[in-house]
């Protein structure tokens, strides 16, 4: 068996394969290459920041749809759960409700508690497929966003103070800028969270066998629950964060872009059945989204054909890792001796 | 050697030296399903250091017994007294505090994560709150070395056999400090070897003044290890005997409650000419130049050890999987097999091993069940006919003698031995049907079904139909083979005939050499599904 | 199976042809619609008794009678202003007023509430189309209905319309725009242009606008690098603006004839302390915090026409339109309430069709932004 | 314990009177019957003529719902056929201004339609280790990212000759053609998944896969055959948005998988699969098609309409698992008192 050969006997591309972060990790560094090439102005530090800043509700969503996609559900809702608290708060900051920064973050993640809270319910107790119960929400948190809205839009001038978070980087130690940070922090927390406690483990362990699960003891209507609020959670926090970023709240914020953090999930090699998948992947995953979204343009491909690439791209992903998964299991095979 | 020393070395609270005699006591338990009593009165009583097996048919309440043991079911009646005080479970969580640790019947592993996590999974080693790895992995490591396992500690779950998961299971015990453990059917997936090795650590704990819950259908698992024995029949109390002084016999009818003449009914039949011909059959890394042949009316049955081979051949030939090279000819005619319909076409039919998950769809009635690989026929212009769809089902239904109220009844209600007879059923409903490849045909049935299923043997073989059982339950293959194909490694490794077949015989050529764990081979099939 | 089907079909013939007899029994009026429709559009349609006060207040020419405004999205401030003023004419003039948004932002949506509008049986629609040609079927049919149909903002294709009431002459945007664009930059240099969605009717109009004022010979020294879409998305525009920049290092103008596009472009020069200007169409509430001549601030100037004006006009063209006043033929005219430069005349539009243009686009600028942004 | 007696005791059919009262279906019968009469009461305009003027809008979509019902049925998804829309009624403009005769511009329609399902199934049983999830996300961006393209930087075409086209719209009486074509359409597909051998081994498959393949049921064959008639059926959907809209622009399409999807759920199609009935769906369709005309009409906010269809959805699932679970914990309860 492959498992039982040891490690050091693995060519070093061997290893690289067998590892999806760091076969992702080559893709983006070839990628990377390949842009800097055509245009030397891409690895500037100042554009790797925008990069970072402008795709970091995306990367930070992907964190919640990691765990949410390891316990084997799927939350297509977190868009409009974003906007509907990133608009109350731009609405609370217009008619100078709250004047803090800080007041409005709070709310914001509240909300998106709140949002994911209930959906969590309604999955772990009420037993409804997540694509449903989340497409409902979708629906019904979207809808909310716009009778908040009222169509009125909270405008740079409206929003004030606010939208200096996003330019400041008080958090970064004045090197970092804040949404960065932030970013940072929440991949640094949902690391260890994932890796090193309990929770994180059984979260691995519903979407690897749920009946297992349940027989050895683990909570698996609460576990289920809290993943779902976290989401919700961080849907919230990226609703605050991307009115800061682009200090303007509007109803129809960032439609449809649950579908990019699931992709950037699965091309990080989360398992869409559960069980499979790691922090560093979604990371890399949503990188590569990033990297392709900015450099399109840079290399002088016509950002019309943009989507056209970023699906081939994800196919092309999906279908290379099977494809190798596959070369690896028929060499061990023919590696037996009988 | 001490397997507790081991233990030691992780800084958890030991618990204090258990002096009652009676370990675990249950007295008058009842567990109430929807619709159904599953338990009436139960009672129970577990020594310390004794090994209690725990026997009755399918259906008779033995796993929801242990599940009420384990707190998995909470009993809506009945006391429990654990070291002699009274004990309640609010959960999975409690028993396992408590020192109760179950090994199921199917190894409830987590396919995806390592052997550590799986022997660790709710009670990780951890420093304020950090899990750790470091350690984790050298005592999972440690316990596995105990055992003498062949993996590491760091090996994915899912790639490991049946009989390595088990061993998982139970070092995930030991990790516990359990001082009760719980088997659930172990041998049921071992070979032979495989159930001695686990005999050796079941003494090993034994040793260890642990108390171990044995429940099995095999006798030879009960004498070979069992001190006591309690039964259980439709749900209720029997009793509970010595097993040294009860006899197989005596046994058989308590579980059965009535008696059983011959277990193994193989009748005289006339064997015809060669239906199935199998010749150099390869699959690149299951097994290589296997050559087989099967007449009219002739019970074959292929053995070996689990990892053998026999599966994947049996798939090969009906289609499930694609055989890298060699030739299958049936009455003569060189065929060629894609996927089962095309085998279906030309008249094999394969029992699948697992028939939870191959064999049957468990949430449609089994009338359903039975007709699903013939509605082409059963349908007029496209359009399939119901009433002659149900009569086809009934009447096959009633020629094996299903016991179930409707043909509606859902396949998931009825126990293993009646499934197993919906499935023959399915095989019969197809009238082009000349070889019948049974694999593992009493796996898991319990035995009054098991003789039901060698009586339709017998018959089948009596109408002409030849069959092929792939078993390792040295008995039946003894008992109901005309011919005996011995696999190992991949290869058959002998062929020997009802006369000359002896348990010694088979042993010795199933284990001439070692072969490749089996798991990959049904992933494959599952992928192509 | 077939007996549900048969279920499903007496079911649905049976509900709404006892439908069909109470319909012919009830006369249907549009204002007992408005006021059956409960809180959800109290916010958007006149209450009944106010329309009649009003009514009873003004001369009444359109007493009675329901005209309806289809936007082009909802939750847009612009469009809600446009509604704003399109029901306040109405109103005023003693009509009920129906203002339909569209549940997206597409002609497709549009279709279907033009539809229910012409079972509502409204007496005119006034629409800003997100297709120019996508609405050409229902459009015709509402018009067949004896509906009066005019649109506003951005038009449709002169064959599903009577009339296109136009904020500002194509030409003179383009005007305006390329002669800003040309003040700005200095005279010279590379600049490029931020538009919404690519089909949006009315930027594609003005761009080709400018295009052609372009080829006038003082405006030679300028470059036109390229026109991104920022498909009206802030994050999608602030994309496309940091890519303009990257990608053009020597630009010197961006020109963004929509709302959205300009206030993400502006926020992100802004942030950037970049040398590159900006100036294009905006709202004063939305771009007040970046309207500034110094370095600090992203744009000097920019134009829009009063949203709320260009609503009452297109309510004024309706009401003419169903009073027959006018029939949408060039050379007719109308009085507008007491609108600055009524009475209206309608012309003839570039596209074969007619037009009435409510006058030259507006300048803000630093002197007056401060009092606008409260407005609109 | 129930009594288990040695012969097998046919009880008859299953699916007698009473399942068919409290059946989901009959229970959705009832839902239509009461959304009409409240449409009808809070909307004097809403009368047969109105209803069915308004409705082809709404039809075009139940082409969608028909193979999406068969794919969840499978236990699959697809989420690309919004985007299958797009592309075709794109190139069916396309044809149509190339002056192509409205025939053959059709036939163009549907076939890429086809061929975009045919991809579909061809990569999804070719990697059967890929979830149908991720695969059609896929395709969902590539297809509307190729109409993207073909429509270049106008991101929008418009027919230049729209009589051919206008035919399409025809009526008979007050009943558009679409009407008969999609109760063809819904006749067709209900029959074959209730009374086929192929219909049933959609449900072997939704059930479970492997003993499906074991039965003989060439599960893949089914799968890509599912995928490839949705594509089509995309196109056909396509060509009669083309009839209404005399165009395709880039946000042609957007969400129909969506509402597709929702339509089968509430008509009680499980997204596990092999649970459910078409009829369901089919009846759920006109539901929520009726509430869409009957609030539209009383120019209720649209983003309110939305918000009541998203509870309509959760709630349709919810209940019934909460009623089992309720039914479950009584029986339990009998059975105690009994003894």
């Amino acid at each position: 068996m492959p498992e039982q050969t040891p490690e050091k006997k693995q060519s070093l591309w061997k290893r690289i394969t067998a590892s999806r972060e760091a076969s992702l990790l080559l893709v983006l560094i070839v990628l990377c290459a390949l842009i800097e090439i055509r245009s030397p102005e891409f690895l500037t530090f100042s554009n790797i920041g925008e990069i970072l800043k402008n795709n970091a509700v995306i990367m930070i969503m992907s964190l919640g749809m990691l765990c949410v996609l390891l316990t084997g559900g799927i939350d297509i809702s977190i868009t409009s759960t974003l906007a509907l608290s990133g608009m109350t708060v731009g609405m609370l900051f217009k008619y100078k409700v709250i004047q803090s920064t800080g007041l409005g973050f709070l709310i914001a993640i509240a909300i998106g508690a709140a949002c994911g809270a209930l959906i969590g319910v309604i999955v772990s107790r009420g037993g409804v497929m997540p694509i449903i119960a989340t497409m409902g929400f979708m629906y019904i948190y979207r809808g909310l966003a716009y009778l908040i809205a009222n169509s009125q839009w909270a405008g740079a001038d409206a929003l004030g103070s606010f939208t200096d978070f996003a330019l400041s980087s008080s958090l970064g130690f004045g090197v970092i800028n804040n949404v960065i940070m932030i970013t940072i922090l929440c991949y640094v927390v949902f690391f260890i969270l994932l890796k090193w406690t309990k929770f994180g483990r059984s979260i691995y362990a519903i979407g690897s066998n749920r009946e297992a699960a349940e027989i050895s003891g683990t909570h698996v209507a609460r576990v289920e629950f809290l993943v779902y609020l976290i989401m919700g959670l961080l849907a919230g926090l990226c609703g605050a964060l991307s009115v800061t970023v682009y200090s303007s709240a509007q109803p129809n914020m960032v439609l449809g872009k649950e579908m990019d953090v699931i992709a950037a999930c699965v091309i990080g090699g989360v398992s869409m059945s559960g069980g499979r998948g790691s922090v560093g992947g979604a990371l890399l995953g949503s990188l590569i989204l990033a990297v392709i979204a900015k450099a399109l343009p840079l290399v002088g491909i016509d950002s019309i054909a943009q989507n056209t690439v970023k699906g081939i791209i994800i196919l092309a992903v999906v279908i290379l890792n099977v494809v190798t998964k596959r070369m690896m299991d028929r060499s061990n095979l023919e590696r037996r001796k009988i | 050697m001490d397997l507790w020393n081991v233990t030691i070395k992780t800084e958890r609270k030991a618990r204090g030296y258990i002096v009652a005699d009676n370990v675990l006591e249950l007295k008058g338990i009842t567990k109430i399903f929807p619709g159904v009593k599953a338990l009436d009165h139960v009672q129970f009583d577990l020594r310390r250091g004794e090994v209690h097996a725990l026997m009755g048919e399918n259906g008779a309440g033995k796993s929801t017994f242990i599940k009420v043991i384990t707190g998995v079911y909470h009993a809506e009646e009945g006391e429990m007294y654990l070291y002699g005080k009274k004990a309640s479970f609010r959960g999975p969580m409690d028993a396992q505090a408590a020192g109760i640790a179950a090994v199921y019947q199917h190894p409830t592993s987590y396919p995806d994560l390592t052997v550590t996590e799986n022997i660790f999974m709710n009670h990780e080693i951890k420093k304020h709150g950090v899990i750790q790895w470091k350690a984790m992995n050298a005592e999972a490591q440690a316990y596995l070395d105990q055992l003498d396992a062949d993996f590491k500690s760091t090996v994915e779950m899912g790639t490991l056999s049946v009989a390595q998961q088990q061993m998982v299971e139970i070092a995930k015990a030991i990790s516990m400090r359990a001082r009760i453990i719980i088997l659930d059917e172990p041998t049921a997936a071992l070979t032979a070897n495989e159930s001695e090795r686990l005999y050796r650590i079941i003494e090993k704990l034994k040793k260890e003044g642990v108390s171990v819950i044995f429940i099995s259908h095999r006798f030879e698992d009960m004498y070979r290890i069992a001190d006591r024995v309690t039964v259980l029949r439709d749900s209720q109390y029997i009793g509970t005997y010595q097993v040294s002084e009860i006899s197989s016999d005596e046994m058989i009818r308590k579980m059965v409650g009535r008696e059983i003449k011959d277990l193994f009914p193989k009748p005289e039949t006339k064997i015809g000419g060669e239906v199935l011909r199998v010749e150099h059959l390869s699959r690149t890394g299951y097994f290589k130049d296997v050559s087989f042949h099967v007449r009219a009316g002739e019970i074959v049955s292929f053995t070996g050890l689990v990892g053998a081979g026999r599966t994947e051949v049996m798939e090969a030939v009906c289609g499930v999987t694609r055989a890298s090279s060699g030739k299958v000819f049936l009455e003569g005619r060189e065929i060629h097999v894609g996927c089962p319909s095309d085998a279906m076409r030309d008249g094999i039919v394969l029992l699948p091993e697992d028939r939870q998950k191959d064999g049957l769809i468990l949430s449609w009635g089994i009338g359903r069940n039975v007709t699903l690989p013939i509605l082409r026929t059963l349908s007029r212009r496209g359009i399939v006919d119901v009433p002659g769809e149900e009569r086809v089902s009934k009447k096959y239904l009633e020629e094996v003698g299903t016991k179930a109220v409707s043909i509606f009844e859902p396949a998931s209600s009825l126990s293993g031995g009646n499934q197993q007879k919906v499935v023959v059923a399915k095989a019969l409903a197809q009238d082009k049907m000349k070889v019948i490849i049974m694999d593992e045909p009493t796996k898991g049935v319990d035995v009054g079904a098991k003789s039901e299923i060698y009586h339709i043997m017998g018959e089948l073989a009596g109408h002409g139909y030849a069959i092929v059982m792939v078993s390792s339950e040295m008995p039946e293959i003894l008992a109901m083979s005309d011919r005996i194909y011995v696999m190992c490694g991949g290869c058959v490794t002998g062929e020997l005939d009802h006369g000359s077949a002896t348990q010694e015989k088979i042993l010795a050529l199933s284990m001439s050499k070692d072969g490749p764990g089996r798991e990959n081979g049904k992933k494959e099939a599952v992928a192509n599904a | 199976m077939k007996r549900f089907l048969s279920v499903l079909l007496s079911v649905g013939l049976a509900a709404t042809i006892m439908g069909g007899c109470n319909g012919n029994t009830t006369p249907t009026n549009a204002s007992g619609t408005a006021s059956t429709s409960g809180d959800a559009t109290s916010s958007e349609t006149a209450s009944g008794d106010e329309a009649s006060s009003a009514a009873a207040a003004e001369g009444a020419s359109a007493k009675g009678k329901t005209f309806a405004i289809v936007t082009k999205a909802a939750g847009n401030p612009y469009n809600e202003k446009e509604a704003d003023g399109f029901k306040q004419a109405i109103e005023q003039e003693g009509g009920t007023c129906i203002v339909k948004h569209p549940e997206a932002a597409t002609a497709d949506a549009q279709v279907s509430v033009i539809q229910s509008l012409i079972s509502q049986k409204v007496d005119s629609i006034c629409i800003a189309a997100n297709d120019e040609n996508a609405l050409q079927a229902s459009l015709q049919e509402a018009m067949q209905a004896g509906i009066k149909v005019s649109c506003l903002d951005s038009k449709t294709n002169k064959d599903s319309r009577q009339v296109f009431v136009n904020q500002a002459g194509t030409k003179e945007i383009g005007q305006a725009l390329m002669d800003a664009v040309l003040d700005i930059s200095g005279g010279s240099g590379d600049w490029a242009i931020l538009s919404a969605t690519s089909q949006a009717a009315n930027q594609n109009a003005w761009i080709e606008a400018m295009k052609t004022v372009m080829k006038d010979a003082k405006y030679s020294k300028l470059n036109l690098v390229e026109v991104a879409y920022g498909d009206d998305e802030p994050q999608k525009s602030t994309d496309q603006t940091q890519a303009l920049l990257s990608k053009y290092p020597n630009l010197k103008v961006i020109c963004a004839p929509t709302t959205v596009g300009i206030s993400a472009a502006a926020k992100v020069l802004q942030d950037k302390k970049s040398k590159v200007k900006l100036t294009g169409l905006g709202l004063p509430s939305e771009m007040a915090a970046y309207i500034g001549t110094d370095a600090d601030h992203s744009c000097p100037y920019m134009f829009l026409w009063n949203p709320v004006e260009l609503g009452q006009l297109g309510a004024y063209t309706s009401i003419a339109l169903v009073n027959g006043t006018i029939t949408g033929k060039a050379g007719d005219t109308f009085e507008a309430g007491k609108m600055a430069n009524s009475p209206y005349k309608v012309v003839d539009a570039a596209d074969g069709g007619t037009e009435i243009i409510l006058g030259a686009p507006f300048k803000f600028d630093p002197s007056n932004i401060g009092e606008w942004k409260s407005v609109y | 314990m129930e009594e288990k007696s040695e012969r097998i005791v046919s009880t008859g059919k299953k699916h007698g009177a009473k399942s068919f009262f409290s059946s989901w279906e009959f229970a959705l019968a009832i839902i239509f019957i009461a959304v009409s009469a409240f449409c009808r009461a809070i909307s004097p305009n809403y009368t047969p003529g109105n209803v069915l003027r308004e409705m082809p809008k709404y039809l075009g979509e139940m082409f969608l719902l028909f193979p999406m019902a068969f794919i969840l049925l499978m236990g699959d998804i697809d989420i690309s056929v919004g985007s299958i829309v797009c592309l075709s009624a794109t190139v069916s403009c396309f044809a149509c201004n190339a002056g192509l005769p409205i025939p053959v511009v059709v036939l163009i329609g549907l076939l890429v339609g086809l061929l975009c399902g045919m991809l579909n199934g061809f990569i999804l049983t070719t990697f059967v280790e890929l979830p149908a999830m991720i695969v059609t996300l896929g395709t969902q961006i590539v297809y509307r990212g190729i109409a993207e393209i073909v429509l270049g930087s106008g991101g929008s075409i418009s027919l230049k000759d729209t009589s051919g086209f206008n035919a399409l719209a025809g009526k008979v009486g007050p009943f558009p053609y679409l009407f008969f074509l999609v109760i063809l359409f819904a006749v067709a597909f209900a029959v074959v998944s209730a009374k086929t051998p192929f219909g049933r081994s959609l449900y072997a498959i939704g059930s479970n896969h492997n003993a499906a393949f074991y039965s003989g049921v060439k599960v893949q064959r089914v799968r890509f055959i599912v995928f490839s008639v949705t594509g089509a059926m995309a196109g056909l959907c396509a060509v009669f948005l083309t009839s209404t809209l005399f165009g395709a622009n880039t946000t042609t399409g957007n969400g129909f998988e969506m509402d597709a999807i929702a339509m089968a759920v509430f008509g009680g199609i499980s997204t596990a699969g092999g649970k459910g009935r078409l009829a369901g769906g089919i009846i759920s369709a006109f539901i929520i098609i009726c509430l869409r005309i009957g609030l539209g009409q009383i120019n209720m906010n649209p983003q309110i309409i939305l918000i009541i269809l998203g509870i309509l959805l959760i709630t349709a699932v919810l209940v019934p698992n909460v009623s089992s679970k309720i039914n479950a914990r009584n029986t339990k309860n009998k059975v105690l008192t009994r003894k």
